[in-house]
């Protein structure tokens, strides 16, 4: 861990609770965001963060790096911050150097091709891109896997969104020439999967920090029958749940975090994967039971958070992804699961 | 609790066979398009029109109002077809559901003239006016007031959550008559508010998806004439709960999500998917398990019983089986949400989510429902 | 419906209610039974309800059979009416005369095999086997299916229970005589595969019905800080749930056997038994956690009905064969699943 | 709600290792059978012998009282091996796990002296006697009284759920030392009960099942010298208080269930069911969840902090869990549960099953989990 996660977390967190309003995450919805915040993040070099020295970095590794995608989490910051950091991120895994102007990535699922040097293909819901420069994304050639750097200019765009409102747009290309590409290993693919499965986990979890929050400070605030909702049995069994499912997200990142920090995440990502999928759906249901009707209104804050776990949950290498690359490894040892659980394996790619 | 077991008979097969046909032809036309929850999402005054040019509107009520006297099982049928089918029927529901079987019992001869044959032509929608802001699940804290003025009554206050107020004509809203006693449920009373009459100032609640279903409705100095009283002044609280058994048993408290369901087990065959179509049996068994209780109390209530408990007991359990579904879809399927996708499975997934948590708060919280249901149980 | 089964249920029900004590259903896990309860039941004719009147039955049909097999449950009878005397409605499903002597019978799986007129195999948790003289189950010979009588006397046996407590012997015999067989159609086979399922769902929904009304009653008397607990919101949210799954289940089998009865029972069979698998799973936890530690103990009736729930569900023709089945008949089927539920199918079978 | 997070050192991990070779080899010796909620159901004197001379009672504690002063996470790591085992550790279970740190923080040297060396050579059991017949969850509702006489307490009254009581040499009880006041949480304090003692009558209370794990205990003029009084006079139950952190948080919250899923997950490899390893994955998810929250309680235990509302969540969700494990085992795989089933799946499924209920009320139930979570909660 670096020394300055706490700083840089509490910059970040001072910047969003001035600057990010409701009013400026409802600006998604009016197909437009906010500059001005991303500009503020600029200026303290917060893009820079756990970029390497030699490319320019501000200090930082990926633990501070994941702190701060959490922070996107929990304030439902509409910017493409995880998406431009987590382009260079992994442009620097492939010793491509990382950009300085919108980049947003996409990794997952539908390689393009490259053929004589030009990429031609289409890509589902790759996150702002109608607002981004470049796209990160694999192609392959002749059966080899690249990270190819693209031009946004050369791509056909159609604008989608996922059910937080989010741009997710469908783009293509036809002949597009590659700005640069890397040939990459299985083994540092797995990585990447790694730690963009990570990060998605730290903006599920910033998210259910907040949607507990909210909870909290609701059942204070509301009164019915007479006396304020906390004091209600059934309103102590959501927010005990609640709780229990804040807690156990908070610690299933910090684990996986802590373990990448020692170069031994395995199963671990699996498993946080999972948990946050499953938590998203406890979390959003028992919120929204709590806040009651009002908590179903736009004008309330709730849904930022709730739609935002409920798109996520299906995004990058999803439960589904995870839970069959787990049966297959199981499948492939001859260890206990106890043992699995139990023994740490070190990372065997980078 | 016991409830009848009702099996449909040859001439009910043959009426849903009819209201399918039609569903299918008007879906084929493009006359609507299926959506999940569209009893409270999908509301169309133009389908409104050609759902009582068929007759099915009002289909229970007496003749001599324009219904068809038709049994509440057949209306049962037509309901449910509706919505497997997605159809948007939002714009006439509450004064078919409600409104009408309201005045049919405490409505005068003068009111059931007026309304219910407009009603029955699709030509007058009501709104709900029961839930005032901040009153949340203690709905009997009314205090939206009417007081009596030569020739009827003044109404000041607001209501909430008013579903399609927009749209509608009319409101039968709850008011307080009498000064707040020891017992807040009575000095209530029913009347009935044309939605045009100055001093009504109906404002967008809108849902967390940005859509615009509920209402907030405010009344500054609205006059409303003796005649529209509904019922007996005073007795606002006890019409107003005999309202409630028709609103919570009906099939939209377990058909919310069914177009996903059906969409979903429609891929699973397409894949050959047997395991997938294992799992979401599971599914259709609890769905037919809801289906006979609801369809049992229909019964009950069209015979005059008592449905209080086992009509909380289908909305709290269908209204959970309603969030479920998608949530087991999504596990058995590859599939994206999106509201706006062209393919109907990621867009009935994404109408499923994002409507869901409202299945457990509209018409009575499921934590209201329990204590309920448990204060029947253990009276027995 | 046939008009006497008002009138036999509640002479069983009396009969029940004035002879099984807790200490009567108890006696099995001493390894003994209550034979006078099923010599009052015979005096009364019960094992001849539905059997036909030209071999000697009592008048009744299937739908009285089924409500006394719901009462079996509701009480916990510990004697072998369901096995008996559905054992007899194979038989003369089969066209073979039904049995007077305790009979019992096992058809969901491991037939037989027939071999010059003998019968050799193993057959696992044969209810009641070590009490009952004659066995009807299924043979092949080959390649065709029989229903066969089989003399208990021939067999081998090693006496097992299920987690309720009830026999369920291992039973295996060496080229033993058959005492008689019939050939039988797959038709027939299904038709018997549905009667059994609803046999089971029958002794669940009383087992339910009485875990509900012990919860009920339960709330009532204990108190706990000065109220009695039905007062607390969280033990009103488990009696809902109890409340709701009796209700459903209930309904479910009268359904069930509405349908049996007009000759239509399809889906709903497989309906049936799987939502009533989820509900005793529902039921027993609810009921439990009412009933708090008291419920726990061997002293208290409550395990009498959640144990014999835990056993049954996974007896004969479970809610894993009835979904794999649906899953088949749906694959084969061009019709929605909507069509399918609203939609009487008539029986193919018998 | 901020834990730490815990990495497991390579002491640590050589030190499980250890531990594990011990256990494989007395299981292939055939010295136990592996059980489901082995810590409650697991009771043999011999076993516990065995563990003892291995160093692993008491073995957090100081070395004068023959303790072993390793970390809490040794002793985290042994108790875990124990579930995951499913040995026979209910002997020595309570006194390791409550009697020892009560004296270590509340008792007197003597008493430590006396009991502690004693405890670690597996020579010394206790039984826990808090709850009373018709208590229930309402600890504080103690009626069991000890009157002052000369040079001790006379102790009439009774305790119950007594967990092996049977085989104990003492029970840590909470008695009435005043009279009852406005506040019925003072004037409790813990007497060190010898069950030998004239007066003490122990009766099973047998589980569902038949079996005996739970002891009526009665008290009938049973004398106590003063030294067995245990820290403050009166200051009973906040001392009670301290213990419950230790028995909420713990591995037994998690793993009563585990070997099940062991099982279950070998046997779905020996199938080759890529589809069951999928579904089981997602309890194996939990299980890493909850224990990465349990490791984290422990440690903040071991540094002395405040961890009621944590160890309460435990409790509640890793209880949870132990529930569910055999009802998605059962859907799983095609399995008959059965006692004295020979195949260890069935008797795992068995045990689980019928041991299920009891996780969500021992130690606590969940319905007052909930209360003490949320008031945590909205505290702050």
């Amino acid at each position: 861990m670096s020394e300055m996660k706490d700083m840089i977390v509490d910059v970040v967190e001072k910047i969003f609770n001035d600057k990010v309003e409701k009013e400026t995450v409802d600006l998604l919805e009016e197909n437009t965001w906010p500059q001005h915040i991303w500009d503020i993040m600029f200026e303290n070099e917060l893009q820079q963060v756990a970029v390497r020295e030699e490319h320019g970095g501000a200090g930082g590794d990926y633990e501070d790096l994941f702190h701060l995608y959490r922070l996107m989490g929990k304030y439902a910051a509409p910017i493409p911050y995880v998406e431009h950091t987590f382009a260079n991120v992994v442009l620097e895994n492939a010793n491509i150097h990382p950009m300085k102007e919108l980049t947003t990535v996409h990794l997952h699922a539908n390689p393009l091709a490259i053929v004589n040097a030009k990429v031609s293909g289409a890509l589902h819901y790759v996150p702002w891109a109608r607002y981004a420069k470049k796209l990160v994304t694999l192609a392959t050639d002749q059966g080899k896997e690249f990270i190819v750097l693209l031009d946004l200019k050369d791509a056909q765009m159609k604008h989608e969104t996922n059910v937080a409102a989010e741009p997710r747009d469908h783009v293509s290309f036809t002949d597009a020439a590659v700005v640069t590409c890397q040939p990459i290993s299985q083994e540092q693919l797995v990585f990447l999967q790694n730690l963009q499965t990570i990060a998605t986990i730290c903006k599920m979890t910033g998210a259910i920090d907040r949607a507990f929050e909210l909870s909290v400070q609701f059942s204070k605030e509301r009164e019915q029958f007479g006396r304020p909702i906390h004091r209600f049995q059934l309103v102590q069994q959501h927010l005990a749940t609640l709780a229990g499912e804040q807690a156990l997200t908070a610690a299933a990142m910090e684990n996986v975090i802590a373990r990448l920090q020692q170069g031994e995440v395995h199963d671990e990502v699996a498993f946080a994967r999972l948990k946050i999928e499953d938590s998203s759906r406890i979390v959003a249901t028992s919120a929204h039971q709590v806040h009651a009707a009002l908590g179903v209104t736009h004008e309330h804050r709730l849904h930022h958070y709730t739609r935002r776990l409920w798109a996520w949950r299906d995004e990058d290498y999803t439960g589904r992804f995870w839970k069959k690359e787990l049966a297959n490894r199981w499948l492939q040892s001859s260890a206990n699961i106890w043992e699995q659980l139990t023994t740490k394996k070190h990372m065997e790619h980078i | 609790m016991k409830l009848p077991t009702v099996q449909f008979t040859k001439e009910q097969e043959m009426f849903r066979e009819e209201v399918r046909a039609f569903l299918q032809e008007e879906l084929s036309k493009g006359t609507f398009q299926t959506k999940c929850d569209s009893w409270l999402s999908g509301c169309d005054a133009n389908f409104s029109k050609l759902v009582a040019e068929k007759g099915w509107i009002g289909m229970t009520w007496p003749k001599k109002y324009g219904g068809g006297e038709r049994s509440s099982i057949d209306r049962y049928i037509l309901t449910e077809e509706f919505l497997a089918f997605g159809a948007p029927v939002a714009a006439h529901w509450f004064a078919d559901r409600q409104t009408g079987p309201l005045l049919l019992r405490f409505g005068t001869e003068e009111q059931r003239n007026f309304f219910l044959p407009k009603i029955v032509k699709g030509e007058c929608f009501f709104a709900i006016g029961l839930s005032e802001p901040n009153s949340g699940s203690d709905l009997a804290s009314v205090k939206t007031k009417a007081e009596k003025v030569e020739g009827g009554w003044v109404v000041n206050g607001a209501k909430t959550w008013s579903s399609n107020a927009q749209h509608a004509h009319y409101m039968v809203t709850l008011v307080r008559t009498e000064p707040v006693s020891e017992k807040k449920h009575s000095g209530l009373s029913q009347l009935i508010i044309d939605l045009n009459s100055e001093g009504v100032t109906i404002s967008p609640i809108r849902y967390l998806t940005g859509e615009h279903h509920f209402n907030d409705v405010f009344f500054d100095n609205v006059f409303v004439p003796d005649e529209m009283v509904v019922g007996t002044l005073g007795n606002g609280w006890a019409q107003g709960l005999a309202e409630l058994a028709y609103e919570r048993s009906g099939p939209e408290r377990i058909l919310s999500t069914f177009p996903l369901l059906n969409e979903a087990i429609e891929e699973l065959k397409r894949q050959h998917n047997l395991e997938g179509l294992a799992e979401a049996s599971k599914l259709v068994a609890e769905l037919w398990s809801l289906r006979n209780l609801s369809i049992g109390v229909a019964k009950v209530l069209e015979e005059g019983g008592e449905v209080m408990v086992p009509a909380a007991l289908v909305k709290s359990i269908g209204t959970k089986f309603e969030q479920k579904v998608p949530e087991v879809v999504r596990l058995l399927l590859d599939v994206y949400p999106q509201l706006q996708a062209e393919q109907k499975m990621n867009r009935f997934l994404a109408e499923s989510i994002l409507h869901a948590p409202g299945f457990t708060i509209r018409g009575g919280t499921s934590e209201v429902l329990y204590g309920i249901i448990a204060k029947g149980v253990i009276a027995g």
